[in-house]
């Protein structure tokens, strides 16, 4: 019975890919948006189910589908396991993912290509779920690739779009940046690869259950080894630096793609592979550590980059950019649970924010600078609810849910003895209550800027709202659940507790962050509430510029690699490939073609020089047989 | 002594003759001289004791082939001095003087030794055609009759040659199907 | 005093010189018919030829082996019968090529068949003999058969290739004279077991010993007639001019028959220096190989006619063989012979194919008479004929299952046993080479248009041709089903004569 | 039937010279039936092949020239049964599809003709025969090459001709030494693969045997620096011709590997590990970026061989039955994915008359069939999971890890890369706007072009998901493989590197 | 006394002239003379050699090369008649169409 369910919720989604895709190619059809949506939907109950019956007998649920890969010695099955960790991923994603469903029905009304986008969407989910459930790492890289492609089809879901300078739109255009996801996404995968074939080649096995029993016994240094190439796959999944260009640039997709992939699921495949592998994370401290300060610096960095960014999307892609590096803090600290707990939260006021977004874009025909707009809370009462609820969880007001889990992490930070990770995420948590609002109050308060622009903005369809609900009652309740969750989750995970002294001063903590939070929000309204105000001094300087232009970083992997590496692929095809090695070729059937030239000359078609060559001839012979008697 | 002085003699003359008919642009002068060297060749074969080979020496070169070169002077008509271009002497002489060299060094080496048995040894007490004529017509006679059939071959071969019929070269007349392709290609 | 001799007739052993015998009362027979009457056509003659040579082929093949006869001047061993089947088959499948559709002028003369059966007689003499002197006589009446052969074509160019030939032959004559000359004075004889016996004592030191140079001066000499017998470098120069002057079913027969008959002497004569430890025979002939390979093969890419293209491919397929005479071994012989055997299928075919193709005036261009350009587009002009014909090259280049394939690698293999692994890396080397010339004429067949008009090329076809060039196709590509005969017989028959 | 191989072998050859007689007009229908009874046997070969047996199977073996050793000797086991198949299999989808108008007739006559030779070379023994088949293979593409090419056409065929034809030379001297040492040991001629995998010979025989072999296969895989020959040769062939090219007959080289150079010279195998892996990595990488600065479409699918190819000869010298599996596994997975990808260039080439990408863009609006199928193929291609090409691909670098982490994760950089130049491909073709008014015109796939793509994508997916049909036979013969090659193997590393699996199915 | 080797060496120095005479020659006429010559100094020495071994081999060999001198002399002359009449010249200078 429960493997049914598995199956049900795992490929419930699949058949509504299927489904969808043999219309992919036909004209708009409704039913097709909601067929799929309605197996979502199924998976979504199957999933709750499952979650029911782990949460009930705190048994994870195993299922071996088929054998996939044997040869020689490596046994890959199909197989799935539903356990704690799995099943909250399963309900969050099959949840958001229903949502977005829903949503994309009146989003993506108008689009030609609408049933090829449900198709996609389904696959994503499918994707995804593989990624979680799956019992061992293979199992995980398909559904780590699978999401992959997926999110390039969405990203470059509007595909006709034409490539336009980095000055007018950032992101070149969809199909670059679709190209741009999955190919820094592979750089990474090729590390997650690496940590896959350390594992195999050290354990003998790549099922969960099996390697993490034989860790004790591997030497650290492998340990260490495997623990970084896993987490390097982590990091392209997750956008954490070196590998974030990619996530800014993935809104060029449809945003209920961003809303649900480069939001809510996707992006935090890394940090829920950090979570599943957390036996061995856990055995390898100088690689947790190095996880947690990177996250806490990502944290910051995209957190920076937002305060100035003027792009509706992009701004909430830094923001989810930040709060994975939360996650990674969390986890790197060892508070897996709790990492996963702000993953969960941040997933359903994240989707909430972009799909708001997404309003706001539906509105606007499609415009996304902040700076046209302002004043829309009067036309879009609803959206400028839910993404008010969503600002304010992100932010960490209580009692929404972000305030919850990320006030966790801040006082983990601090609980380890980290400081200076605890005072970057402050600061942090106090920039991003500032983002969060700047971009609140210039869209929604202020002068209607987008009159200039012939604008008419409307609310979204009534169906769209109501199915937006459920993120939203979850981004303000969802933090309640945080002590049951904690009881849930650390049957499987490693509980992570605060220590004496960090509980005693839990209060001191959780005012400082406020205060910053508070403060942000602040000075947020002080600065946007009225209207928009541009500085051009402040425009001009050199920080602001610096992070409008996300530290120069995409601009520098341009001029770095991409065109290096163009470059030096031509060199190589004209260079090397034709003129030396090709030429090498040629030049060695030219040289016996022109001896042939050469040679033909002796055939002088006189019969004298014939009679010297015959003279000349014999008394070479001679000279070759008297050497060879001399050297024999 | 009478064998040495004649040696040296014959030697001398022939080496000479024979240059003259290398090196002389003139045919007659080179036939002449070669008929002569010839017939001093002959001279060596009396002093060897070669007798029958002397004879046949000088009948067959001095007469046979002598003449058939000197009619085939008169047919090509060539008494005038001949012009000889192109004549790379260095390379020429160089590859002579190379070859007589090694061939010198080779026979003055000692080349000859005391314990080879003849196969055929001549007989002192008999005439040297007889010995000639019992080893030709006995161990020879095969070698001989196919020297007769390649005499033949000669024959047919200088008559068919000369002869009237290759005046008219079938290989070359064209009949009715070459001239239809012929006057195609033409167009 | 003279005493009369007494011969009996059994110790005569006439047996042994039947097949000649039987060659040369044909030529006669045919001399005798055109006194008789002379307007006779040539199939009369051709088949007449045939006929004899079949007889001829049934004397050979009754001989026994390892007989001697004539006070054993004539020498019937293994090779000797071998080599003579192959110049009778030899000959037989390249006379039916004289029953063209078209008049050539050499064919008209019944003294031609009545020469070439003398010619194939001189080469039944100069196998079947160890004594310099009928080798040099049979030599001789075959050479000069020949000469007047390639004449009897009778155009400018015919007669250029036979005054080339005769007189570089001529010269090769003199340095043959001289070479028997000087094994003469080391030996006091020209038969060359009695050679290699008394040279075998000299060299150990039995008796007085031979001056080194005297060894290495008659091996030269004798080197460098053979050479230009058997066209190898430098002493090739002959080979393309008169394989263009003569007619292609002559320059066919010369890559194959002449040659064969110059292996065996070659194998006598070689085989015996080397066996007599003289390493620097061998180093030659290795040297010449090489040489010959390589350089007729580079000088086969540039040529712009088809035969003086398989002129040069087959001076570089004679520089391959020769590569087997150098190792001495039995294999190494089996493989002259083997290869020449399949050779002469895959050669008799191509020649045939430019025979059937040629026109007596020159239409493609100014000198040659069969270039590439007049085979262009061949395949939608005569499509069997184009793949006939491109089986041939491919069989020449050696590409398997087709015969020359065969050839190559027993030879290659021959080389490798003998411990020649360089020389069969060489010469597959030279095999790569070579495939681009032969693929040229594939190309201009297969992929290119035809350059005139369509009826350019099977101009001079007839029946019989057209059996022969069947004939030829099937044992070019059946090669694989009588190979193992050919080879066990090979085999057998020089291991039995000793080589 | 025991003789099934060799109906396998002869049947398309004697159909091809039936072909002669058929009239030009019914050629293509009698290509295709013929090619579809050559596939429906190859499958029933398959059917009766028994999977659990690691030897050689369906053995035949007539004595042809018993003095010399060779024979007319057939077998098949795991390694080349689903070689052969996909060889039927490819002939018959490229015959499907094919676009040719001219000279159909020859054309059909010579795909039979090399199919004959295709599939021989896979199920010879002999090694006499198999170099016959070798050699052969040449002669037919040598013709639809230069037949049917573009302008450059007699240039690449002879070029591929020749490069190949003097590789295998030497690679003939190899074996003609081979069977010499082989008659040096036994006093016996043959050149029997089966008899010669039975020698134990010294190492600095294994060493130069290995570079004679080496020569030959590496030119026809082709491997850095010998490739040249194959972007000439893919880029002026038509589509058939470079689908069975890359499809089947570049396997030739890495099937010579599997199937001389490993079981017979185990100890200048392992020895040559390192080079083998530097060449393979410098294919991977070099040609991945070759491939990236194309401005021809087939150019790039023709370069993306070379790499692949690259990721093969990897997993080939992996030594472990991970790395070898896996790497014969790849073979058909890029036989099959870059012949359909060969196939698709083909159908654009045939609409628009040009392979030039810039004159695409946006082709996905117009074209979405064809689109979706290009998409799949491009996912194998660069190896997605649940793809035919991931399956391989994970494996060779998975089993080449053992061997270096180092040059794993050099080799590893296929992925990225091959994602690099094959995104780019689809990014420059199909997507954009449509700025050429010619690709506003253009037509979607026929059905006839769908269904020939059609059975190659379900295999694609099929065998990603469930490989284990094909996988586990080669997995047996390739165990079997190294079973025996570590026995054979004299030096200590050897032994030590040839790893032997532990889970070995007992060889009946 | 006059040994075997002064015979060989007069043969030799014959043989050589006649080689540059073969070499040096334009003419085919006085060309074929030079042939002549080599074979005729090959005849001393075949006639010494027979001498000093006291063999009549030598002596037979030098007969067949007189035969075998004579019969190319009838068919080379055949030759130069036939190419006579074609080119008019017998100069082998003139005597160069098939090249290359």
């Amino acid at each position: 019975m429960m493997e049914t369910l598995v199956y049900i919720a795992l490929f419930a989604p699949f058949a509504g890919s299927l489904f969808a895709a043999l219309f992919g190619m036909g004209k708009r059809q409704v039913f097709v948006g909601i067929v799929a949506s309605a197996l979502l939907f199924i998976s979504f109950v199957a999933s709750v189910m499952l979650a029911i019956y782990v949460v009930k007998t705190g048994t994870p649920i195993h299922v071996m589908m088929m054998e996939w890969i044997n040869a020689g010695d490596i046994r890959i099955p199909f197989g799935f396991v539903v356990d704690q960790v799995s099943v909250t991923m399963m309900v969050v994603v099959t949840l958001v993912s229903t949502v977005v469903h829903i949503y994309s029905i009146g989003y993506m009304d108008h689009d030609k290509s609408f049933n090829r986008f449900f198709s996609y969407l389904s696959a994503f989910v499918f994707s995804m779920l593989v990624l979680v459930m799956s019992d061992n790492f293979l199992g995980l890289f398909i559904g780590w690739e699978g999401v992959g492609v997926c999110s390039w089809l969405l990203v470059g879901f509007w595909y006709h779009k034409p490539d336009q300078p980095r000055e007018v739109n950032p992101s070149i255009s969809p199909s670059w940046a679709a190209n741009e996801a999955f190919i820094m996404n592979r750089i990474a995968d090729l590390g997650m690869l690496i940590g896959i074939f350390i594992i195999y080649w050290n354990t003998g096995t790549l099922q969960y259950d099996e390697v993490f029993a034989q860790l004790p016994y591997l030497p650290q240094w492998i340990l260490d080894a495997a623990a970084i190439a896993l987490f390097i796959g982590a990091m392209g999944k997750s956008a954490q630096f070196p590998l974030h260009t990619w996530l800014t640039d993935a809104m060029e997709g449809p945003t209920p793609v961003s809303a649900l992939i480069h939001a809510a699921t996707m992006v935090t495949a890394g940090v829920f592979l950090v979570i599943r592998a957390n036996p061995l994370f856990a055995m390898t401290p100088e690689v947790s550590f190095f996880i947690a300060a990177l996250g806490t610096f990502v944290a910051f960095f995209a957190a920076s980059m937002a305060l100035v960014n003027r792009d509706l999307k992009r701004i909430i892609a830094f923001s989810t950019l930040s709060q994975l590096g939360y996650m990674f803090a969390a986890a790197g600290l060892g508070a897996y649970w709790i990492a996963l707990f702000h993953l969960a939260a941040h997933a359903f006021f994240k989707a909430l924010l972009f799909l708001g977004a997404g309003n706001v874009m539906h509105a606007m025909h499609d415009e996304l600078d902040i700076f046209k707009m302002g004043g829309l809370k009067k036309v879009m009462k609803w959206t400028y609810l839910y993404m008010g609820i969503a600002s304010l969880a992100l932010a960490g007001i209580p009692p929404f849910a972000g305030f919850f889990s990320k006030d966790a992490i801040i006082e983990t930070a601090f609980n380890e003895g980290t400081y200076v990770l605890w005072i970057i995420l402050v600061v942090t948590a106090g920039m991003t209550a500032f983002y969060s609002f700047r971009q609140v109050f210039l869209t929604f308060w202020g002068d209607e800027r987008y009159k200039q622009y012939g604008i008419h903005p409307h609310e979204m369809y009534k169906f769209v709202l109501v199915a937006m609900s459920p993120l939203a009652v979850l981004a303000i309740i969802a933090g309640f659940f945080q002590p049951w969750f904690h009881e849930f989750i650390t049957t499987l995970l490693p509980d992570y507790e605060m220590s004496h002294h960090t509980h005693e001063l839990i209060l001191v903590l959780t005012a400082i962050v406020l205060a910053f939070a508070v403060g942000g929000i602040a000075l947020a309204y002080k600065m946007y509430a009225k209207g928009l105000k541009r500085d051009p001094k402040v425009e001009n300087s050199f920080i602001y510029r610096l992070l409008a232009n996300q530290y120069y970083i995409p601009q520098l992997y341009e001029e770095m690699i991409s065109k290096p590496y163009a470059m030096i692929s031509e060199a190589l095809w004209q260079k090397v490939d034709l003129k030396i090695v090709d030429a090498t070729v040629d030049t060695i059937a030219k040289f016996f073609y022109y001896t042939g030239d050469g040679v033909r000359k002796m055939q002088t078609g006189n019969l004298s020089n014939y009679l010297n060559w015959m003279a000349v001839g014999g008394v070479a012979l001679l000279v070759v047989a008297a050497l060879s008697a001399v050297i024999g | 002594m009478y064998e040495t002085i004649a040696f040296y003699l014959f030697s001398a003359l022939t080496i000479g003759l024979f240059l003259i008919t290398v090196m002389s642009k003139n045919v007659l002068y080179a036939m002449t001289s070669l008929a002569a060297g010839m017939v001093l060749i002959s001279g060596f074969f009396f002093i060897l004791g070669a007798d029958f080979l002397g004879v046949v020496q000088l009948i067959v070169y001095v007469g046979a082939i002598m003449a058939l070169y000197s009619f085939a002077m008169m047919f090509f008509d060539a008494t005038r001095d001949i012009k000889e271009r192109n004549t790379n002497s260095a390379l020429v002489f160089a590859l002579g003087g190379l070859s007589a060299l090694v061939l010198v060094l080779m026979f003055a080496a000692p080349i000859y030794s005391e314990n080879i048995k003849a196969l055929y040894p001549m007989h002192e007490s008999i005439g040297n055609a007889q010995d000639v004529g019992i080893v030709l017509f006995t161990k020879y006679l095969v070698p001989f009759e196919v020297a007769a059939v390649m005499l033949l071959v000669a024959m047919i071969a200088g008559i068919i040659l000369a002869g009237k019929k290759m005046d008219q070269s079938l290989t070359e007349d064209l009949s009715a199907d070459d001239e239809i392709l012929t006057t195609k290609d033409a167009k | 005093m003279l005493q009369p001799i007494n011969v009996s007739l059994e110790s005569l052993n006439l047996i042994t010189l039947a097949p000649m015998l039987i060659a040369i009362a044909g030529g006669l027979i045919i001399l005798i018919i055109d006194l008789i009457n002379e307007k006779l056509h040539k199939s009369l003659y051709v088949m007449l030829t045939l006929l004899i040579l079949f007889i001829d082929f049934g004397a050979v093949l009754g001989l026994n082996v390892n007989e001697r006869g004539f006070f054993d001047v004539m020498m019937i061993d293994g090779i000797s019968i071998i080599s003579q089947l192959m110049v009778i088959a030899g000959s037989m499948l390249f006379i039916p090529l004289a029953l063209t559709s078209k008049r050539f002028h050499e064919f008209e003369y019944p003294e031609f068949f009545a020469l070439f059966l003398f010619m194939i007689a001189g080469f039944q003499f100069m196998v079947a003999s160890d004594n310099l002197i009928l080798i040099f006589v049979g030599l001789e009446t075959a050479s000069l058969s020949l000469y007047t052969l390639i004449a009897l074509h009778n155009r400018s160019n015919s007669y250029e290739a036979a005054v080339k030939y005769f007189t570089m032959g001529a010269l090769a004559a003199g340095f043959f004279a001289m070479g028997s000359a000087v094994v003469y004075a080391m030996t006091g004889s020209i038969e060359l077991y009695q050679v290699a016996e008394v040279l075998a004592a000299r060299m150990s030191g039995a008796i007085e010993p031979v001056p080194v140079i005297a060894v290495l001066g008659s091996s030269i000499l004798l080197m460098v007639a053979f050479a230009f017998k058997l066209s190898l470098f430098p002493f090739h120069t002959w080979a393309p001019d008169v394989y263009e002057g003569a007619s292609a079913p002559l320059a066919g027969y010369m890559s194959v028959v002449p040659k064969i008959a110059a292996f065996v002497v070659s194998i006598r004569i070689f085989g015996m220096y080397i066996d007599l430890g003289v390493e620097w025979v061998r180093d030659i002939i290795l040297v010449l190989a090489v040489l010959t390979m390589t350089l007729a093969n580079v000088m086969a890419l540039v040529q712009q006619d088809v035969k003086r293209m398989l002129a040069y491919s087959s001076i570089s397929h004679a520089g391959f063989i020769v590569a087997a005479l150098a190792l001495d071994t039995t294999e190494g012989n089996t493989a002259i012979f083997l290869y020449y055997a399949l050779f002469m299928f895959t050669n008799l075919g191509a020649f045939a194919m430019l025979w059937i193709s040629r026109h007596k005036v020159r239409r493609f261009n100014n000198r040659y008479d069969h270039p590439y350009e007049k085979f262009a587009g061949m395949i939608k002009i005569v499509p069997m004929g184009a793949v006939v014909m491109g089986l041939f090259m491919l069989s020449l280049a050696g590409v398997p299952p087709f015969s020359v394939f065969w050839g190559k690698i027993y030879v290659m293999q021959a080389a490798v046993n003998a411990g020649y692994i360089w020389l069969a890396i060489v010469m597959g080397l030279n095999s790569a080479i070579a495939a681009y010339y032969y693929l040229k004429l594939v190309v201009y067949m297969f992929l290119k248009e035809p350059v005139k008009d369509v009826d350019t090329v099977y101009y001079n076809i007839s029946k019989p041709l057209m059996a022969i060039i069947g004939l030829a196709t099937v044992a070019t590509v059946a090669a694989i089903f009588y190979v193992q005969p050919l080879i066990s017989y090979l085999y057998y028959m020089i291991s039995a004569s000793g080589y | 039937m025991e003789n099934i191989l060799s109906i396998l072998v002869f049947f398309p050859a004697v159909a091809g010279l039936l072909g002669f007689v058929v009239d030009k007009k019914s050629a293509r229908a009698y290509g295709i039936t013929v090619a579809a009874i050559e596939f429906l046997l190859s499958l029933w070969l398959w059917f009766s092949f028994d999977s659990a047996n690691a030897g050689m199977q369906f053995v035949e073996m007539i004595p042809l020239i018993p003095d010399f050793g060779v024979s007319y000797y057939l077998g098949v086991d795991g390694i080349s049964l689903f070689i052969v198949i996909m060889a039927t299999l490819m002939t018959l989808i490229g015959m499907m599809s094919m676009s040719i108008k001219e000279n159909v007739k020859n054309m059909i006559v010579t795909l039979l003709f090399l199919e004959m030779t295709m599939v021989g070379v896979f199920v010879a023994l002999d090694a006499i025969i198999f170099y016959l088949f070798w050699e052969l293979s040449l002669v037919p593409m040598l013709y639809i090459v230069g037949a049917w090419g573009g302008p450059l056409r007699v240039y690449a065929a002879i070029k591929f001709f020749l490069y190949t034809f003097a590789g295998s030379l030497i690679m003939l001297v190899g074996l003609l030494f081979m069977a010499y040492v082989y008659h040096n040991l036994t006093g016996v001629w043959s050149f029997a693969i089966t008899d010669w995998y039975a020698m134990v010979l010294p190492v600095n025989y294994q060493l130069w045997l290995f570079a004679a072999f080496f020569i030959g296969f590496a030119i026809k895989v082709p491997m850095f620096p010998f490739h040249t020959w194959l972007p000439y040769a893919h880029g002026q062939a038509p589509t058939i011709g470079s689908v069975i090219l890359a499809a089947v007959l570049l396997k030739m080289g890495t099937y010579g590997f599997v199937r001389f150079s490993l079981p017979m010279f185990p100890d200048a195998s392992v020895m040559a590990i390192t080079p083998i892996a530097f060449i393979s990595i410098i294919m991977i990488i070099y040609t991945a970026m070759v491939a990236y600065a194309q401005k021809d479409i087939k150019q790039v699918i023709a370069y993306s061989s070379v790499s692949h190819m690259g990721i093969i000869m990897l997993g080939l010298f992996a030594m472990n039955a991970e790395g070898i599996s896996g790497s014969v596994f790849q073979m058909l997975a890029h036989g099959i994915v870059s012949g359909a990808l060969f196939m698709l260039v083909g159908m654009i080439y045939d609409r628009m008359h040009t392979k030039e990408m810039s004159k695409f863009g946006g082709i996905a609006a117009v074209m979405p069939k064809y689109a979706v199928i290009f998409g799949i193929m491009t996912m194998a291609s660069v190896g997605l999971p649940l793809t035919m090409g991931f399956v391989g691909e994970f494996l060779v670098l998975l089993g080449f890890y053992e061997i270096s982490p180092i040059m794993t994760i050099l080799a590893g950089t296929s992925i990225i890369l091959g994602a690099v130049y094959m995104l780019s491909v689809l990014k420059k073709t199909f997507f954009g706007p449509i700025t050429n008014e010619a690709v506003k015109k253009l037509k979607d796939l026929t059905p006839l072009e769908t269904w020939s793509l059609v059975p190659l994508v379900l295999i694609v997916i099929w065998l990603g998901v469930y490989p284990k049909p094909v996988l586990e036979p080669i997995d047996n013969s390739v165990k079997a493989m190294l079973t025996f090659m570590h026995e054979k193997a004299i030096t200590p590393e050897a032994k030590e590197i040839i790893k032997v699996p532990q889970t070995i199915m007992e060889v009946k | 006394m006059i040994g075997l080797e002064h015979y060989l060496i007069v043969s030799a120095i014959l043989f050589s002239i006649g080689l540059v005479g073969v070499l040096r020659r334009r003419n085919l006429l006085m060309l074929f003379f030079a042939t002549e010559v080599m074979l005729n100094a090959v005849n001393i020495a075949f006639a010494a050699i027979s001498h000093y071994y006291n063999d009549l081999t030598g002596q037979m060999f030098a007969f067949f090369i007189i035969a075998i001198a004579a019969s190319e002399v009838a068919v080379g002359l055949g030759i130069l008649i036939v190419l006579y009449k074609k080119y008019g010249s017998l100069d082998l200078d003139d005597l160069a169409s098939m090249k290359g």
